[in-house]
């Protein structure tokens, strides 16, 4: 097990290697060079890793594994660089690295011709390095330089296009919306930094753990929502969620690596890191922010009619799933979802990218349609995909969303106050699986709505569908696996029964022990209602046990009742034109309304929000900037000098050069001597 | 004490440059500058091996045991005065002498095409470079005095001669402004001198000074300290600049010439920083560590972040925008120094460098496009990206690094500076902790002007005016590999860069304080 | 027998008057006039010691100096001041109030 | 009892002489007054029995300076027609000062208390020539080098400006 870190961390720095090379080498290597080059350290990379998980999963393992180097020292803090891996862990890398791969090899094809061809993989390069550092962090200062650095990339990335003023805005708005969470998140990890003197998660564990709190609840739930908000920039969680939907701005890989499988998900990956230190009051926060999101954006997907928008708001809303998952005590049930979810995700938008390549950039779904004709590959990897998201029984969505709704049922089971945190996800899974069947049917079924599109549209090269081929597999297969038996972190009962696959490879990592559980237990906190309710939620896990049937029948009902009304749409409207004004007098119309609310509410709102902030910030600056500081400090600097040049001009009056002026002065002293020296003697 | 000739060498080797400059034949000038510049870094260089070692042999035991190479020689000692020339560098004066040299060096490359009398330009650069050495190692306070003026009188010509368009208004705004700040510290430097009582007689000397007891009348007197300390704050201040002394700085950078907006903002910037750590801190401990002077320098700290970043959200001038951003990073300067933590100092410190190293990149990037396009105004620039690729890469690294992105040193600054402000108890138990809050906004904000800069610049489609723009020299890119590296190399090893060689002296400097007895 | 105290009296009237002279009138010639007052109450002081206090001449041998002093610059005086008419076309003392021609 | 009525016959039409040209506008009738003051000084000088002085005063004033004046307001009396008056602030603050400063040394002389020393016997012009060449040889060298100065200045000054054409004939040149 000595060398497993290290293996891990050469498998970390060979896409740094790569970054370094194609930063200073990059044009001289060349088009399709630089993307072999990206993507062969990046199979690497994914080679060791596999290996390494082999190794982890058959031959053994410690609960986890910690190299750290003396890298510096706060004040008089030493901070420790460091890697830490377990289960959690492995999986991640494992997952990142392979879907990386992926979507390496598809840009290849993808990018074919674009000028800036190195520059594209050098970014993706730097981007898998960051994910991966992000990853592989053991401490909250670390998770904050790799969330920094993937934030970033991500920037340049949407911004690759960037004479696109479009693309340039969005990028430049993704940035700044993730700062605002990430000065939050800072504020979290002062706040950790400041109360226990360590940054290791480790080492904030076992301090929280042994009181570094006591006393100071409020203050601790305060941490947990601030860390969290860091996650609600990077996962687009509501209300930092507005500029995921502009990050379709940037080439289609990037939507699908970036903004789909990885980054996205290092919020909830964060969350799940921290998640021990999360107190009941900040799970019960997390919960309900993910519940607003998921439902919110599975509406406004429902609407959108750009192919990768769909998409964008579809994972908007899968990330609040997971979100919410968490914030019910779903754990594991959570992070399960989040690489299912990365699977088939990325394998969606890829297939878009893959239409919108076949289609010659076009996006638009509304003209697209018959296109199973022209691209059978990408269609039924598409199918695969969506079956999967929608929860399709026996694909990987199906065991991770019905995981989900079982902890989420769990939890309102025992609170019934907080029912709507499992009406809300299942209400969403049946939309899911209608929009995504709409989209699915919009695209490759129905009837070519644009002649002309239709009659240009091709399959795309081996380059593209392999990947497609590879993730669809993935698709169905990742989630099939058995939760182990025991409780987690009950050692006593490790040798029960194992569990297997995937969900018990996560099951593994499940932290043993936890804030929400210790306050319910040892009572520390007031035991006030949603202290000792959520408490319990902590063991939604163990408690979603007896609520798997019951979710999986509510899933899959929502999921039906989806599919047949986007079957029935599509029978109804099927060789019709005018779909859209039809949909909205038939029985969607409901939905459609709230939809069109929810993305009213979305653009004008929380748009306008952002915006108005911005407007606002940008005037407060214009008047700090330039009237205040022009006119206000600088006017009094100014306005100092200009009363010593007053005065100066006043003292000039008397300055008039005339002799007869001096003389009248001259008279006047002499009066007043004379005056004087009569009044004293 | 024994004396080492080195550090006398580097700081009087460049004003032996200058006399060279005023006698070389015409041509020569320029090679001649950039030999005596190349000089003083290479000997600078030599200083490493002082600081290196462990903590306790390098820094000593106290702060006035951690003097490394110093020279002293009686100066004046007529009239009752007694003045010395006393010189030396501990872990405060090192890091900045070692970027003085540095950053002149690069100004001096900069400063190749400069066609307006090179003789007189260079002849002042070198002596201004003579000037900001002295500062940085003076331990004398009159010899501080009088090398902190002898920086003013170059740059007022400097701006006043080689600026842009309105460079008189621009210098004598300058001068003004600083020679108010110097006039209050000579108050506060006399007072000082009078009121010593060390070994018998009056003393400037600044390690005598800030022994306790040497002040007799100070332990006792809180109006006097706290009159002091606002006397040397003010001078400091300006130089900062803080909040509202701040208006010269835009003023000047904009007219200044590239090069000596390097060095302006590089590295004149510092001595106010220096300053505070050097001569308020050891010399009126007590005053530090009152509440109302800790909350006043936080506040103006964050203001500083807020404001500058604010005013530079809203500016069109290139050369303004980052001028602006300077004064906010320096809030982070002032920030980490008023809240008396060890992460804190050690923020501020490590800022300044990083300070030095983006703001001096900064202000070359920025004149590197004046020098092509010959306007500075961002709403009509735009496209460059693809005009200039490597340029642009270049910039946008620099502009990063100022930005505080992890893993180049403006991020370092900002986390120390954020995090030991956090842990700040001087201002009770919820000051520092709203202080922090509100500066770490002012993150935000950075990031706003930046990316919209970045994005009115470099992004967006190619203009057809800028199509026949260059690419950047090879000499250019010769000054942006050493501030791009060490923007790198700072960022990611820190401690090893910068940190571990100052530590302990500002470790040392917060144990001088009463607070933290 | 009168002591010098009437002298001194109209001396200062005399003073006063050439002063009141010498500021309010603008002319440059009509200066010279109050000038010249002032001088003659110097003068008049003089001579009025040297009767009834010194007894001895120099008081007048000091009046005599400023006899001669008082034609040497009536004649500079006037000779500026046409110089200055001249260049300025007029004799308003005012006009001059620039250390330049 | 006479040597009050000469006195005041002497003094009375000087300070009449200074109010008049205070309050004239004329400036030749200015110019008569100002001769009218110095004839009455010069009287003031033989009522004191300083007789040479009188003399003096009477010939080099009335007739030389007095004259110079006249022909000063001659010269320059081509243009009278803006009548230069002070303004009306700057009269008022006159009349004050003068009426401060007036009574502030009358008041001053009033209060020293005399000391009647001897009283000097009138003198020749011989006497005054011994004084003049023996204890004030100095300033009697000074004076006449100031007069002389005086006069080359005075020649210098008041010399028309003639545009003077310069030996190598291009540049006009003024001296």
């Amino acid at each position: 097990m000595d060398m497993m870190p290290y293996a891990f961390i050469t498998a970390w720095l060979l896409p740094l290697a790569g970054f370094v090379l194609l930063v200073f080498r990059g044009r001289k290597i060349g088009e399709p060079r630089s993307g072999y080059l990206a993507a062969g350290l990046m199979i690497t990379a994914a080679a060791i890793s596999l290996v390494g998980a082999t190794r982890w999963v058959f031959f053994g393992h410690p609960a986890s594994v910690e190299v750290s180097t003396a890298w510096l020292r706060l004040g008089t803090q030493a901070i420790h660089f460091g890697v830490r891996i377990d289960s959690l862990t492995i999986v991640m890398f494992t997952m990142v690295t392979v879907v990386a791969s992926c979507i390496f090899i598809y840009s290849i094809g993808y990018m074919h011709g674009d000028p800036r061809f190195p520059r594209f993989f050098t970014y993706l390069s730097l981007f898998a390095f960051s994910m991966l550092g992000l990853v592989l962090s053991d401490s909250l200062l670390g998770l904050f330089i790799f969330w920094e650095l993937v934030g970033l990339c991500s920037y340049f990335l949407i911004g690759f296009w960037y004479e696109k003023p479009a693309a340039a805005n969005a990028a430049k708005k993704a940035f700044i919306v993730n700062r605002v969470g990430d000065c939050l998140f800072l504020v979290g990890i002062a706040i950790m930094l400041g109360a226990t003197g360590a940054v290791t998660l480790t080492g904030v564990f076992s301090e929280v753990r042994q009181g570094a709190f006591a006393g100071h609840e409020t203050l601790l739930t305060l941490a947990g929502i601030c860390l969290f908000f860091g996650a609600v920039g990077k996962s687009a969680q509501f209300p930092l969620h507005v500029w995921l939907p502009d990050a379709m701005e940037g080439p289609t890989p990037v939507s699908a690596l970036i903004h789909a499988a990885t980054m996205v998900a290092a919020g909830v990956y964060l969350v799940g890191r921290v998640f021990p230190i999360l107190t009941p009051t900040a799970l019960l926060f997390i919960a309900y922010i993910g519940g607003i999101t998921l439902i919110g954006s599975a509406l406004i997907a429902v609407v959108m009619t750009d192919i990768k928008r769909v998409l964008a708001y579809s994972t908007i809303s899968q990330l609040g799933y997971m979100i919410l998952a968490l914030g019910v005590g779903g754990w594991v049930a959570g992070l399960f979802h989040l690489i299912t979810h990365a699977c088939f995700k990325a394998l969606l938008f890829l297939g878009s990218g893959s239409v919108i390549h076949g289609c010659h950039g076009e996006q638009d779904i509304r003209k697209m349609g018959r296109l199973h004709d022209k691209m059978p590959i990408t269609s039924w990897t598409f199918l695969v995909a969506t079956a999967a998201i929608a929860g399709v029984p026996f694909f990987s969505g199906f065991y991770s969303k019905d995981a989900i709704l079982a902890s989420a049922l769990g939890f309102s089971w025992t609170h019934r106050t907080h029912g709507l945190l499992f009406i809300l996800p299942a209400l969403a899974a049946g939309l899911t699986a209608f929009y995504m069947l709409r989209l699915y049917l919009l695209t490759f079924r129905t009837t070519a709505r644009d002649e002309h599109v239709y009659a240009h549209a091709h399959e795309s090269p081996r380059l593209m569908w392999v990947p497609l081929a590879v993730l669809a597999v993935l698709s169905i297969g990742i989630g099939w696996g058995r939760m182990p038996e025991h409780q987690a972190g009950d050692e006593a009962h490790a040798a029960g029964s194992r569990g297997w696959g995937l969900v018990s490879l996560i099951a593994e990592a499940q932290p043993a022990w936890t804030v929400s559980g210790d306050a319910g237990t040892h009572g520390s906190e007031a035991a006030s209602h949603v202290a000792s309710a959520a408490s319990e939620a902590s063991h939604a896990a163990d408690a979603a046990h007896g609520f798997h049937l019951p979710a999986t029948i509510v899933a899959t009902c929502a999921m039906l009742l989806g599919v047949f009304m986007a079957w029935l749409v599509y029978k109804l409207l099927l060789n019709k034109f005018y779909f859209d004004e039809l949909y909205r007098v038939t029985f969607v119309a409901g939905v459609l309304k709230l939809a069109a609310f929810g993305q009213w509410f979305d653009r004008v709102i929380l748009d306008g929000l952002a915006d108005g902030s911005a407007r606002w910030v940008a005037r407060t600056a214009f008047f700090s900037g330039l009237t205040l500081d022009n006119r206000g400090v600088d006017g009094l600097v100014n306005g100092v000098a200009r009363t010593a040049l007053a005065g100066g001009n006043l003292a000039r009056l008397g300055q008039t050069g005339r002799v007869r002026n001096y003389l009248l002065a001259l008279a006047t002293g002499g009066a007043l001597v004379v005056i004087l020296l009569v009044w004293m003697s | 004490m024994e004396n080492h000739w080195l550090l006398t060498g580097i700081i009087f080797l460049p004003l032996l440059g200058m006399g060279a400059v005023l006698v070389v034949p015409r041509t020569w000038i320029r090679w001649t500058a950039l030999g005596f510049a190349l000089v003083t870094f290479l000997l600078s260089l030599a200083l490493v091996p002082q600081f290196r070692g462990a903590p306790a042999d390098v820094f000593g035991p106290a702060y006035q045991d951690g003097f490394k190479l110093v020279d002293r020689l009686p100066w004046i000692h007529s009239a009752g005065f007694a003045i010395d020339y006393f010189v030396g560098v501990d872990g405060l004066g090192f890091p900045l002498v070692l970027l003085t040299t540095l950053i002149c060096l690069l100004a001096c490359i900069a400063s190749w095409n400069i066609e307006k009398s090179p003789r007189g330009y260079f002849g002042l650069f070198l002596l201004l470079e003579t000037g900001m050495l002295g500062v940085f190692s003076a331990l004398d306070f009159f010899l501080f005095y009088v090398f902190w003026e002898l920086t003013l009188l170059p740059m007022y010509f400097l701006i006043g001669i080689w600026g842009g368009p309105r460079r008189e208004y621009a210098a004598i705004k300058f001068f003004l402004y600083t020679l108010l700040g110097s006039v209050l510290m000579l108050i506060a430097m006399l007072w000082f001198y009078f009121a010593s009582n060390h070994e018998g007689s009056h003393t400037f000397n600044l390690i005598a000074l800030s022994t306790p007891g040497v002040l007799p009348a100070f332990a006792t007197h809180k109006t006097m300290w706290i009159v002091c300390f606002v006397l040397l704050y003010i001078g400091f201040a300006v130089k900062i600049p803080v909040f509202p002394f701040h208006t010269w700085l835009p003023d000047a950078h904009v007219e200044a010439p590239t090069p000596i907006s390097m060095i302006l903002a590089g590295l004149l910037l510092k001595m106010g920083g220096y300053g505070l750590l050097r001569i308020s801190y050891p010399i009126l401990p007590n005053a530090a560590a009152v509440g109302a002077v800790a909350w006043t320098l936080g506040i103006l700290g964050v203001i500083n972040i807020i404001y500058g970043a604010l005013c530079a959200l809203a500016q069109t001038d290139f050369k303004k925008l980052v001028a602006y951003s300077s004064i906010s990073h320096m809030g982070f300067v002032l920030l980490g120094i008023a809240l008396l933590t060890p992460a804190g100092f050690q923020g501020a410190m490590f800022q300044m460098i990083a300070h030095g190293i983006t703001s001096a990149a900064m202000f070359f990037l920025v004149g590197v496009i004046y020098d092509r396009v010959h306007h500075r105004d961002i709403v009509r620039l735009g496209g460059l990206a693809g005009q200039m690729p490597v340029y642009t890469g270049l910039a946008i690294l620099g502009f990063f690094a100022a930005m505080g992105l992890p893993g180049l040193c403006g991020f370092i600054g900002e986390i120390y500076v954020l995090l030991g402000s956090w842990q700040a108890t001087v201002l009770g138990p919820v000051g520092a902790k709203v202080l922090t809050v509100i500066a770490a906004t002012g993150v935000i904000l950075t990031a706003g002007y930046i990316l919209w800069s970045i994005q009115r610049v470099f992004l967006g489609a190619p203009k057809p005016e800028y199509a026949g723009v260059p690419e950047i020299s090879r000499r250019e890119i010769g000054i942006m590999v050493p501030l791009g590296t060490l923007a790198v190399a700072l960022g990611v090893l820190p401690w090893q860069t910068v940190l571990v060689f100052v530590h302990g002296t500002l470790d040392n400097i917060l144990r001088l304080m009463i607070y933290n007895r | 027998m009168m002591g010098p105290m009437p002298y001194v009296i109209l001396s200062v009237l005399l003073l006063v008057l050439g002063l009141a002279i010498v500021i309010s009138k603008r002319n440059a010639i009509v200066m010279l006039i109050g000038v010249e007052f002032i001088l003659n109450a110097a003068a008049l002081n003089l001579v009025a010691f040297s009767r009834h206090g010194a007894g001895d001449l120099s008081g007048q041998t000091a009046a005599l100096f400023v006899i001669v002093i008082a034609s040497a610059e009536a004649v500079v005086a006037l000779a500026i001041f046409l110089n200055f008419y001249h260049r300025i076309a007029t004799v308003d003392i005012d006009r001059g109030d620039q250390l330049r021609g | 009892m006479l040597e009050k009525a000469i006195f005041l016959l002497f003094a009375v039409p000087t300070v009449v002489a200074g109010v008049a040209i205070l309050l004239s506008k004329n400036i030749v009738r200015m110019a008569f007054w100002l001769i009218a003051m110095l004839i009455a000084v010069g009287g003031l000088y033989f009522l004191m029995g300083a007789y040479f002085l009188g003399v003096i005063q009477i010939m080099v004033y009335v007739g030389g300076v007095a004259v110079l004046l006249v022909f000063g307001v001659m010269l320059t009396s081509r243009q009278l027609a803006p009548k230069l008056r002070p303004g009306p602030m700057e009269t008022v603050w006159l009349a004050a000062v003068s009426m401060a400063l007036l009574l502030g040394l009358v008041l001053s002389v009033a209060q020293v208390r005399w000391v009647q020393g001897p009283i000097a016997s009138p003198n020749s012009p011989a006497e005054i020539g011994h004084s003049v060449m023996g204890d004030f040889l100095g300033p009697f060298e000074l004076a006449s080098v100031l007069l002389l100065v005086a006069m080359l200045g005075a020649a210098y000054l008041a010399r028309p400006k003639v545009p003077v054409q310069s030996p190598e004939g291009s540049k006009e040149t003024t001296i």
